[in-house]
């Protein structure tokens, strides 16, 4: 199977969200993601997008670099969406899960992002690389198979 | 993302529709800061037409929740149903908001 | 004026040109051309697109970039849409005008792109680089003005 | 794009609608293709829904007109305006074909 890679490259603004989730989606779309895992991949993506806005580029602007690819080893059967930043070294994923069992008062006003990045995923990994990160985030094609979330 | 909002007895009923993401999170937030100022203390959001919620919209629900509480006043859910139902599950929203079946319910309650 | 950079790398097909021309007509919309140029810049851009997914890369597959630059110098009042692939050598531009006096039987089916890019854009140059081919479409944002046509 | 036919007479009206670009003139060619064959030799394009069109189409157009000249047939093209006009301008098209103000316009001269 030929890897098909397409990569959108935009500074780190919020403002640029749409046409990001436009491109994540699309992608996705034309992978052959369920159109039922959309929803969720677009959840992801915004906590990840929006982190990168907020916190990677301290006090200045940077690029944030989206590419979605498929039929890419270890994932072939796979859509998987890297988002990529060259800011700080930070593994968004080291951060622990909420507690959501808290009520209103207790309730900690943030700290989902990571959460849904995993909930709505069917796996997501994290590396260094060339002084930048890079965010994976993985949905199966299969109907119901959990083949990524297995390696 | 539209809001449009609604005196009914002593409740504000705010309808919400399309999406409520970091984008338009903000727009909603000072929506709902400036009916709290007006003095509203028993508000219904209406999720009925939101097809979409992040956690910045989340966000901006719980400080919400917090605000009116501070005055003594109440914030209910209505019409919340299909991704934004699993959002809510997932962030345990379930178990700190009473979720009411509709408008009218949340405003009986409320 | 800061240089603003958003770049879109995707597969050279045909099925990829709604996904590109909606990339730069957003990016068109933020940098601030006006609405009544931005049919003009998708007919030039369509014709770049199609251009390269139909020549570029005969009997193979290959990508084409596209970015939208803002700010940038010596165009730093207009908007820059550059078309990149990494085909043989090939100047669009060099291409005679088509002669669009000719009556139906002598029409020639074809060769419009060209000047299709030329008579939308205020400015379009191309250059070789790097193995790449490099196609810039230029629109100035100042509603009057010729400044980029004129260099 | 979207492509409705009617046969107004003797005449073959396609009204047409939206982009013809180069993903869809692929689509446009071969609803006329299948039309001549079936034997239309007066055809009207009515292009009063089209609000883009790119050298594809045109491509379309050109030849389209000359399958149906071989057959001792004739092409009208009626309800250009706006951005079609400008493409239809400069590819030296308004010499080329006699543009009608409307349907019926050309279907009296077809
Ligand atoms: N790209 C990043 N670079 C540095 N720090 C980050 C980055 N993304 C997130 N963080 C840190 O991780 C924390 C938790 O992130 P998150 O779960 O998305 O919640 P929130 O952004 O709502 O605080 C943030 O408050 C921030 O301190
Ligand atoms: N990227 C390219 N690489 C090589 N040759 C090209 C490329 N783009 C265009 N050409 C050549 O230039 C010719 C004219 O292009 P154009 O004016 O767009 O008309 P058309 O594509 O309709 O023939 C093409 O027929 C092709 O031979």
């Amino acid at each position: 199977m030929d890897t098909v890679r397409s990569i959108l490259n935009l500074p780190a603004t919020l403002d640029n969200l749409p046409h990001a989730l436009a491109f994540a989606e699309n992608g996705a779309e034309a992978a052959g993601v369920m159109p039922k895992k959309m929803i969720g991949l677009a959840l992801a993506m915004e906590e990840a997008f929006v982190n990168i806005c907020t916190h990677a580029y301290k006090g200045g602007s940077g690029q944030v670099e989206l590419a979605c690819v498929t039929g890419s080893d270890p994932f072939p059967r796979s859509f998987v969406l890297e988002i990529t930043d060259s800011g700080p070294e930070f593994d968004l994923l080291s951060i622990p899960e909420p507690d959501t069992s808290l009520g209103i008062e207790e309730r900690e006003i943030g700290g989902l992002g990571v959460h849904f990045i995993r909930h709505f995923t069917d796996h997501a990994d994290w590396r260094r690389e060339n002084g930048k990160n890079i965010l994976r985030l993985i949905l199966n094609l299969d109907a119901g198979g959990s083949q990524a979330k297995a390696t | 993302m539209d809001i449009q909002t609604q005196q009914t007895g002593k409740a504000t009923v705010v309808a919400i529709s399309g999406k409520i993401d970091a984008m338009t999170a903000p727009t909603l937030e000072s929506s709902i800061s400036a009916l709290i100022k007006e003095g509203c203390v028993c508000m219904v959001l209406d999720f009925g037409g939101v097809d979409y919620i992040s956690s910045a919209g989340l966000r901006v629900i719980l400080a919400s929740a917090k605000s009116l509480k501070s005055k003594a006043g109440t914030l209910l859910l209505a019409n919340v149903s299909g991704p934004v139902k699993e959002v809510f599950d997932i962030s345990g929203f379930g178990s700190v908001f009473t979720i009411y079946d509709s408008v009218d319910a949340a405003v009986a309650a409320g």
